[in-house]
C-alpha cells in the first residue's frame, strides 16, 4: 500500500518536473538568469550596488537585449560559508531551470558551487568573487570582476617605480583576498627593488578590528609606504580614519592600497582624511571615458545624486554585458554552456572601466588598472584623479602559475 | 555504649575570618536516634556539609567506622554509607516520583553507568523503588511529576531518595521544614519507621519532633558543641534553656 | 518508566524522510542540509537537553569532524564515506574528551563562554593553518568515494548523499535513543534536574558529564563529516559561531531534552528560512525573528513544549479518564 | 620612538579600545547580574543608539553631544517599551527561552534596520575638535582616544557613585546579592528592573555612538560584537560595574600590546586570555557569585 503511494507521488513529481521543462521550452525568447548574492549577513551591503547595476544595464541596453527577455531569479547566499550558495545553485539549476547563473560576491560561495555548475552544465558569470584560482574549478566559469593579483601587483610595481619607495609594510585582512593582495604586492614590489619589512594580519573580514595597534606597529617601523588591503566596507573607513588620526603622513609614511580602501560609494563619508591617498584599481566613478560618463549620469538619474556606482557595480554591469553577448552569439541557446563559454572566450567590450576582454585561456578578465589619487574638488566633494593607466592587465597569479593558480593537470 | 559509626575529631571550618564550625568532637552511635539543635547560624548545616564532604574541613578529621574519610570525596562517602537530605528540597522536579527514587536506587546498585539497555528493563530496581514508595505511602503518586505534589509529600520524596541509598548513617537537615503543621505528622511517621540499624542524625527546630524522636541531643551554639546528653538532661539544663531559647520561645520547650 | 518502548508515530519522521526523497528530487540538497542539522542538533540535545551542559561552542566538534573528512579527502588519503565518518567521530570525540576534562568543572555563563572561546581558538588555528585547511576559501571539490564502491555522490541532485545522510541519521538516532533511556541517560537527566542532589546520592557527576560530552562531541563530528561529504566542501564557517548559535536556536525552538525537538526545530527553522528567503531574499530575517520571539513568549521549552502544554489542557478539559 | 612614548602609545591605545568595550557592555553586566536575564540582544540597543546618533547628526544636523543625549533618551524609551511588553513575561522562564527570544529580537533589529535605513554601513563624522592628534606634553596621541578614555573614567565613576552612594544604587546591589531578600525588604524589584534596563540600554546607545569610530555601524552590529560584550561581562563578573570596567581595560591593553608585538597571532589572544582568566576565576575577576 505505502509502496503504491510512494510510486504515485514519485510519478506526480516527475510529471510536475516535465511540465516545468516544457514551459521553459515554449518560451525560448525568455532567458532565465539565476542571481546569487548575499542579501543578508555580512555581505548585505554590497548586493544593492550590484542589483542596481544589473537593473540599470537592462534599462540602458533594452535595445541590445531584444528580441530576448531576461527573467532574473534572486537567491540569498546568506553568510559566506558556501553552503547556502551551493543549495541555491542546485535549486536554480534543477527547479527553476535557469539558463545562466550569475553573481557570487564571496569566493567560498563560488568555490562551493563549482561542482554543481560543472554537473549542471550552465554558464556561470562571477561578478565579484576574487580568489584567483576559482576559474580553474569549473570550465563554465567566466569572471567579469577582478582578482586581487591584478590591482595589488600593479601597486607593488608602482610603489617602487612611481613612488620610489624602498621599504613597505603590508597590513591585510587575514583571509584569502588579503593574502592574495599581500603576495601579489610583495612579489611585484620586491622584483622592482623594494623590500617588504613587515606583513601584519589585521583581523578577520567580519568584525572591524581596532586598527590602532597594527598601524602603530607600522608607524614605528618607518616604512616609505604602508600598503593596506581590507574589504571595501566599514573597515575601509576605519583604516583611513586611523591612518589620519595617528599622524602617519607627517611621520613620512604614505598610505597606499587597492581601490578597496577608497570605494566610491563611501568616499564622501571618509572626509578630508582620505585626501592624498594613492591606490590602484580598475575602476573609480570619476574615470574619464564616454561609457563611464554615461553610466554614472544614468546611475545618478536613476538612484539619486548621492548614490554612486563603484567597482562592484561595474563587475555586475559587465557581467550582464557578457550574458547579452553570449545570448546573441548562441542565438538564444545560452543554456548550451560549452557554446556560451566559447562565445565569450576573447570577447571584448568597452566597459565604463575602459576596454575589457575575457582571456580565452583562463576565462578570466583582462582589464586596465589605474593609479589613482584622492583630491578635494571645487564642489567640496572628494574625487579621484588618474595618475597613470596600465593597459590589459592579466591576473598575474595565473600568468605566473603561483600556488593553486597553476592549472590542475 | 554501642559501637560508634561516625565520629569527628576537632572538626573546624573557617570562611575567611568567620569560624563557622569550631573544634567539634562528635560521636554518632550505630542505630542512633540523635538530634542536633541550636539557634540559626549555629553552624549545623555547615557541620552536615563537612560530614558529607561537600566542604573540606579547615582542621580536624571525620571517621566512619573508625576509618579516616576526611579526604574522601562526597560521592565516595555516599558509597561508604552516608546519606543526607536537604533543608530545602533538592529534587528532580521535572521527573516523576518513581523516577526520582529510581535514579537513587540505580546509582546505589552501581548500574547508573550502563548505556545499552533501557532503564525500564531493570524490573528489580523499579520494584525496589516501588516498595520504598509503598512504605512511605507515596505509591499512589509514583507516576506524578514531583513538582505537582503538595509540599509535604515532596518532603517525603526528599526522604525517600536518601533512604533508597540504603545508608548506615542518615543525616536529616530539618526534614519537616516548610511543611504545614497539619501535614508534618506524615514526615514524622516516616522517620519513626526508619530501619533500626540506621544511625540517624536529625537537625530540627521543632522541639516536638526532637523530643518525640531523639534518644540523644547535641546542642550547637556559635559553631561549637554547647551541650550533649539525653533529652531529659538537655531539657533540664538551665544554660541550654537560656542560650538556645532566649526569651521569646519560653514554653515552646516541652513546657 | 516504559517510555523507551517504540510508539507508532515514531515511524513518521522516517517515512516522511523517504517520501521526501521521491516527492522532491530537486530539493535533496536542501534535504541533506536539513538532515545534517538534525543530527547536529541531536548531538547537542544529548549534552544540553539531557545533561544540562550549556554550550555555545558545539561547532568546535562539528568543524573537527568536517575537517577530518575534508582534509583526508582533499589530500586523497581517505575518501571512503562510512569509515570517514567513524574517523570524524574519533577526532571530534577526542577533542570533546580533552576539553571536557578542563571545562566541565564550570557551569552556567562561565561554561558557555569557555566553550565559545575554545571554538574560536580552533577557528583561528584553522585560519592560521590555511595552507592545509584552505582557510576561509575552504577545500574545494572534495573527492568522496562511491558508497559501497557503487553509488556515486551526485553534485547536481544530491540523491545518494540524501539517502546516505538519512541512514546515518537513523543509526545515530537509534544510538541516542537507547542512550537516553538507559540508566546512564537517566542519571544525566538527574544531573540536569539537580546536580547537587546527584552528588548527594554518590553519583560520579563529573565523569558522567565528560562521558556524555565526549559522545555528544563524537556525534557532532559525524554531523560535520556528513556535511563535508554531502556538499563536497568544507571551509572555516564549519567552526563558526554562526553554526553553533544556529544549532542552539534550532534545538531550543524544537524543544530540548525531548529527542524529537531536534527534528521539529530543524525542519521549521530551516524550512522557514529557506522558503522565506526565496520569496523575500532581503527581508526574510524579519519573519524568522518574529517567529522566534513568538515561540519564546508563548511556549515553554519550544514547539514540543507548547504541544505538550496544549495536549495537557485538552486532556484536562475532557476530564480525568 | 623611545621606550616611554611606546609605552604611552600602548597604554592609551589599549585603554581607548577597552573603554569602548566597557561603555557598551556595562549595561549588559548590570541587567544580567540583576535580573539573571540572558539579554543577547543588548548589542541591538547599542546599534539602535548608534543609528540615532548618526541619523541625528547627518540628517537633522545635531551636534555630537546633543545627538548622544537624544540617542540615550530614545533608546532608553524604546527599551522600556520592550521590557514591559516583551521581556517582562520571560523573567521567570528558563535561560534558554531567553536566548531564543533575544536572538529572535536581534534578527528583527537586523532586518528592521536593513529595511528602514538600508544594508550599507553608516559613517559618523566626528566634530573637528575631536579628530586629529592632541599633544599631551609627553606624547602626541589620537585626540578621540584620549577623549574616550576621559569619558570612560567619568562614566565609571558616575555609575560607581550611583551604586555606592544613592538609594537606588543600594537597592540594586541588594537585589544583585539576593533577590528574595530584597523583595522581602520591600524593594520594588519590578520597578528597579525597568529603571536598570532602561539605563543599561541607554548606556549601550551611548557606547554605540561613541564606539562607531572604531567599531563601525551597520545592521550586523548586534551579532558581530556579541562575543566581545559577553567576554567583558563574564571576565568582569556578573553585576559588577567596576569589574566590567577593569576587565575591559585589562583586556583592551593586553590585547593591544599582544597584537602590536605578535600580530601573527591574530585575534587569538582575547580568547586565550578569557579562557585563562575564567579557568582561574570562574566567577570572573570581580564577581562575587557564580555566573
Amino acid at each position: 500500500m505505502s509502496r503504491r503511494i510512494i510510486t504515485a507521488l514519485a510519478a506526480a513529481a516527475a510529471a510536475a518536473i516535465a511540465a516545468g521543462g516544457a514551459t521553459s521550452q515554449a518560451q525560448a525568447q525568455d532567458v532565465k538568469i539565476g542571481l546569487i548574492l548575499p542579501y543578508t549577513g555580512p555581505g548585505a551591503e554590497l548586493s544593492p550596488q550590484m542589483d542596481k547595476a544589473i537593473d540599470l544595464y537592462q534599462k540602458l541596453h533594452a535595445a541590445q537585449i531584444k528580441p530576448y527577455k531576461y527573467t532574473i531569479i534572486k537567491r540569498d547566499s546568506k553568510a559566506p560559508n558556501g553552503a547556502a550558495a551551493k543549495v541555491d545553485t542546485q535549486e536554480l539549476l534543477t527547479q527553476n531551470k535557469v539558463d545562466v547563473i550569475a553573481g557570487y560576491i564571496y569566493s567560498p560561495d563560488a568555490i562551493a558551487s563549482a561542482p554543481v555548475i560543472t554537473a549542471g552544465k550552465r554558464l556561470a558569470v562571477i561578478m565579484n568573487a576574487g580568489t584567483a584560482f576559482i576559474t580553474n574549478l569549473s570550465p563554465y566559469f567566466i569572471r567579469t570582476s577582478f582578482t586581487l593579483w591584478q590591482s595589488s601587483y600593479v601597486m607593488g610595481e608602482e610603489a617602487a617605480k612611481y613612488l620610489h619607495a624602498k621599504t613597505a609594510v603590508v597590513a591585510y585582512t587575514d583571509y584569502p583576498p588579503g593574502k592574495d593582495a599581500l603576495n601579489a604586492f610583495k612579489y611585484a614590489f620586491e622584483h622592482n627593488g623594494g623590500k617588504v619589512i613587515d606583513a601584519i594580519p589585521a583581523g578577520g573580514p567580519e568584525a572591524t578590528p581596532d586598527f590602532t595597534p597594527f598601524f602603530q606597529r607600522a608607524k614605528d617601523e618607518h616604512p616609505n609606504v604602508l600598503f593596506v588591503f581590507v574589504p571595501a566596507g566599514d573597515q575601509a573607513t576605519a583604516v583611513v580614519k586611523t591612518y589620519a588620526a595617528l599622524g602617519m603622513k607627517a611621520a613620512g609614511t604614505q598610505l597606499i592600497g587597492t581601490g578597496d580602501i577608497v570605494p566610491d560609494n563611501m568616499l564622501q563619508g571618509m572626509g578630508d582624511a582620505a585626501v592624498g591617498l594613492i591606490t590602484v584599481h580598475h575602476y573609480n566613478a570619476d574615470l574619464d571615458n564616454p561609457q563611464n560618463k554615461a553610466f554614472v549620469a544614468a546611475w545618478k538619474k536613476a538612484y539619486g545624486p548621492d548614490s554612486t556606482p563603484d567597482f562592484t557595480s561595474v563587475g555586475a554591469y559587465d557581467g550582464m554585458a557578457a550574458i547579452t553577448h553570449a545570448v546573441h552569439a548562441t542565438k538564444g541557446k545560452i543554456d548550451n554552456a560549452a557554446a556560451a563559454v566559447k562565445s565569450l572566450e576573447g570577447w571584448k567590450f568597452n566597459s565604463p572601466q575602459g576596454p575589457i576582454e575575457i582571456d580565452p585561456k583562463t576565462r578570466d578578465i583582462i582589464m586596465n588598472e589605474y593609479l589613482d589619487q584622492v583630491y578635494k574638488g571645487k564642489d567640496g566633494k572628494l574625487h579621484e584623479k588618474v595618475l597613470a593607466t596600465f593597459h590589459a592587465v592579466k591576473d598575474q597569479c595565473k600568468a605566473l602559475a603561483i600556488g593553486p593558480c597553476a592549472p590542475k593537470k | 555504649m554501642t559501637e560508634v559509626r561516625l565520629e569527628t575529631q576537632g572538626l573546624s571550618r573557617h570562611f575567611g575570618a568567620l569560624v563557622a564550625v569550631q573544634g567539634i568532637d562528635f560521636k554518632l552511635a550505630a542505630g542512633a536516634r540523635h538530634a542536633l539543635i541550636g539557634p540559626n547560624g549555629a553552624g549545623k548545616t555547615t557541620f552536615i556539609n563537612l560530614l558529607t564532604g561537600v566542604l573540606p574541613p579547615t582542621h580536624g578529621r571525620v571517621l566512619l567506622g573508625g576509618r579516616d574519610i576526611t579526604s574522601t570525596a562526597q560521592a565516595g562517602r555516599v558509597k561508604l554509607g552516608i546519606a543526607r537530605t536537604f533543608q530545602i528540597n533538592r529534587l528532580f522536579r521535572g521527573l516523576s516520583v518513581l523516577e526520582n527514587v529510581c535514579i537513587a536506587v540505580t546509582e546505589r546498585a552501581g548500574a547508573a553507568g550502563s548505556m545499552f539497555y533501557p532503564a525500564g528493563r531493570r524490573g528489580d530496581l523499579i520494584a525496589e523503588a516501588m516498595e520504598l514508595l509503598r512504605t512511605l505511602k507515596l505509591a499512589d503518586a509514583a507516576r506524578h511529576r514531583v513538582s505537582e505534589l503538595p509540599y509535604g509529600r515532596q518532603r517525603l520524596v526528599e526522604l525517600a531518595i536518601a533512604i533508597a541509598l540504603k545508608p548506615e548513617v542518615l543525616l536529616l537537615d530539618e526534614p519537616a521544614a516548610g511543611v504545614p503543621s497539619a501535614e508534618s505528622h506524615i514526615i514524622l511517621d516516616a522517620i519513626e519507621r526508619l530501619p533500626e540499624h540506621i544511625a540517624v542524625l536529625i537537625i530540627e527546630h521543632d522541639m516536638d519532633v526532637v523530643f518525640r524522636f531523639a534518644k540523644r541531643i547535641t546542642v550547637m551554639v556559635s559553631g561549637a558543641v554547647f551541650a550533649e546528653g539525653t533529652p531529659r538532661e538537655i531539657e533540664a539544663n538551665p544554660q541550654v534553656r537560656e542560650v538556645y531559647l532566649g526569651q521569646a520561645a519560653q514554653g515552646a520547650f516541652h513546657g | 518508566m516504559r517510555r523507551h518502548r517504540l510508539r507508532w508515530w515514531e515511524a513518521l519522521p522516517w517515512i516522511a524522510g523517504i517520501v521526501f526523497y521521491f516527492a522532491f528530487p530537486d530539493y535533496l540538497g536542501f534535504g541533506c542540509e536539513l538532515l545534517v542539522t538534525i543530527l547536529f542538533a541531536l548531538s547537542l540535545d544529548l549534552a544540553l537537553g539531557y545533561a544540562g551542559i550549556i554550550t555555545l561552542g558545539h561547532a568546535a566538534f562539528f568543524g573537527a569532524g568536517a575537517y577530518t573528512v575534508g582534509m583526508l579527502a582533499s589530500y586523497n588519503i581517505w575518501t571512503e564515506p562510512i569509515t570517514g565518518l567513524l574517523l570524524a567521530a574519533l577526532v571530534a570525540g577526542a577533542i570533546g574528551f580533552l576539553s571536557g576534562i578542563v571545562l566541565l568543572r564550570t557551569r552556567g555563563l562561565t561554561l558557555l563562554m569557555l566553550t565559545l572561546c575554545i571554538m574560536a581558538l580552533l577557528e583561528q588555528a584553522a585560519n592560521m593553518g590555511a595552507a592545509y585547511t584552505g582557510g576561509f576559501d575552504g577545500l574545494p571539490s572534495l573527492p568522496i568515494a562511491p558508497l559501497f564502491g557503487v553509488f556515486d555522490f551526485s553534485a547536481l541532485y544530491a540523491d545518494t548523499q540524501y539517502l546516505f545522510a538519512l541512514a546515518v541519521l537513523f543509526v545515530c538516532f537509534l544510538f541516542v535513543r537507547i542512550l537516553v533511556y538507559s540508566p546512564f541517560g537517566q542519571s544525566l537527566t538527574g544531573i540536569r534536574e539537580n546536580v547537587s542532589r546527584m552528588h548527594a546520592i554518590g553519583s560520579p557527576v563529573r565523569r558522567r558529564l565528560i562521558v556524555c560530552y565526549t559522545i555528544s562531541a563524537a556525534l557532532a563530528g559525524v554531523a560535520g563529516g556528513l556535511l563535508a561529504q554531502t556538499t563536497a566542501y568544507v571551509n572555516l564557517a564549519v567552526l563558526g559561531l554562526d553554526r553553533a548559535a544556529t544549532v542552539l536556536i534550532v534545538l531550543i525552538l524544537g524543544g530540548y531534552g525531548r529527542l524529537y525537538g531536534a527534528f521539529i526545530g530543524a525542519v521549521i527553522y530551516l524550512a522557514l528560512e529557506h522558503f522565506l528567503a526565496q520569496v523575500y531574499p532581503t527581508a526574510w530575517q524579519l519573519g524568522l525573528g518574529l517567529m522566534l520571539v513568538v515561540i519564546a513568549l508563548f511556549a515553554r521549552n519550544g514547539i514540543l513544549g507548547l504541544a505538550e502544554t496544549l495536549w495537557r489542557r485538552y486532556e484536562n478539559r475532557r476530564g480525568p479518564s | 620612538m623611545n621606550f616611554a612614548t611606546d609605552i604611552a602609545g600602548i597604554v592609551l591605545g589599549g585603554l581607548a579600545a577597552g573603554t569602548v568595550l566597557f561603555i557598551v557592555s556595562v549595561g549588559l553586566s548590570v541587567t544580567m547580574g540583576l535580573m539573571g536575564f540572558v539579554n543577547l540582544a543588548h548589542g541591538a540597543f547599542a546599534m539602535f543608539g548608534g543609528y540615532v546618533v548618526v541619523l541625528a547628526m547627518n540628517r537633522a544636523h545635531f551636534g555630537f553631544g546633543v545627538a548622544l543625549a537624544v540617542s540615550f533618551i530614545a533608546t532608553a524609551a524604546l527599551s522600556v517599551v520592550l521590557e514591559r511588553a516583551l521581556y517582562w513575561p520571560l523573567y521567570r522562564s528558563g535561560e534558554l527561552d531567553q536566548v531564543l527570544f533575544t536572538i529572535g529580537l536581534i534578527f528583527i533589529f537586523i532586518a528592521g534596520t536593513t529595511i528602514l535605513v538600508g544594508p550599507e554601513h553608516q559613517t559618523l563624522q566626528l566634530p573637528a575638535a575631536l579628530s586629529g592628534q592632541l599633544n599631551l606634553g609627553f606624547v602626541r596621541y589620537r585626540t578621540y582616544s584620549v577623549f574616550l578614555i576621559v569619558i570612560g573614567v567619568l562614566i565609571a565613576l558616575g555609575i560607581w557613585l550611583t551604586f555606592e552612594r544613592t538609594r537606588i544604587g543600594g537597592q540594586i546591589r541588594a537585589t544583585v546579592d539576593n533577590r528574595r531578600m530584597a523583595e522581602s525588604l520591600g524593594i520594588n524589584v519590578d520597578r528597579l528592573f525597568t529603571i536598570t534596563f532602561a539605563f543599561g540600554s541607554g548606556m549601550a546607545a551611548i557606547g554605540g555612538g561613541l564606539g562607531a569610530e572604531f567599531l563601525g555601524l551597520d545592521p550586523q552590529y548586534p551579532l558581530k560584537y556579541l562575543v566581545y560584550f559577553l567576554i567583558a561581562v563574564s571576565v568582569g563578573g556578573l553585576g559588577s560595574v567596576i569589574g566590567v570596567y577593569y576587565a575591559a581595560l585589562i583586556l583592551g591593553v593586553l590585547d593591544f600590546v599582544l597584537t602590536l608585538y605578535l600580530p601573527k597571532g591574530g585575534t587569538i589572544f582575547i580568547y586565550v586570555l578569557t579562557i585563562l582568566i575564567l579557568l582561574a576565576r570562574p566567577q570572573g575577576l570581580f564577581g562575587r557569585k557564580e555566573l
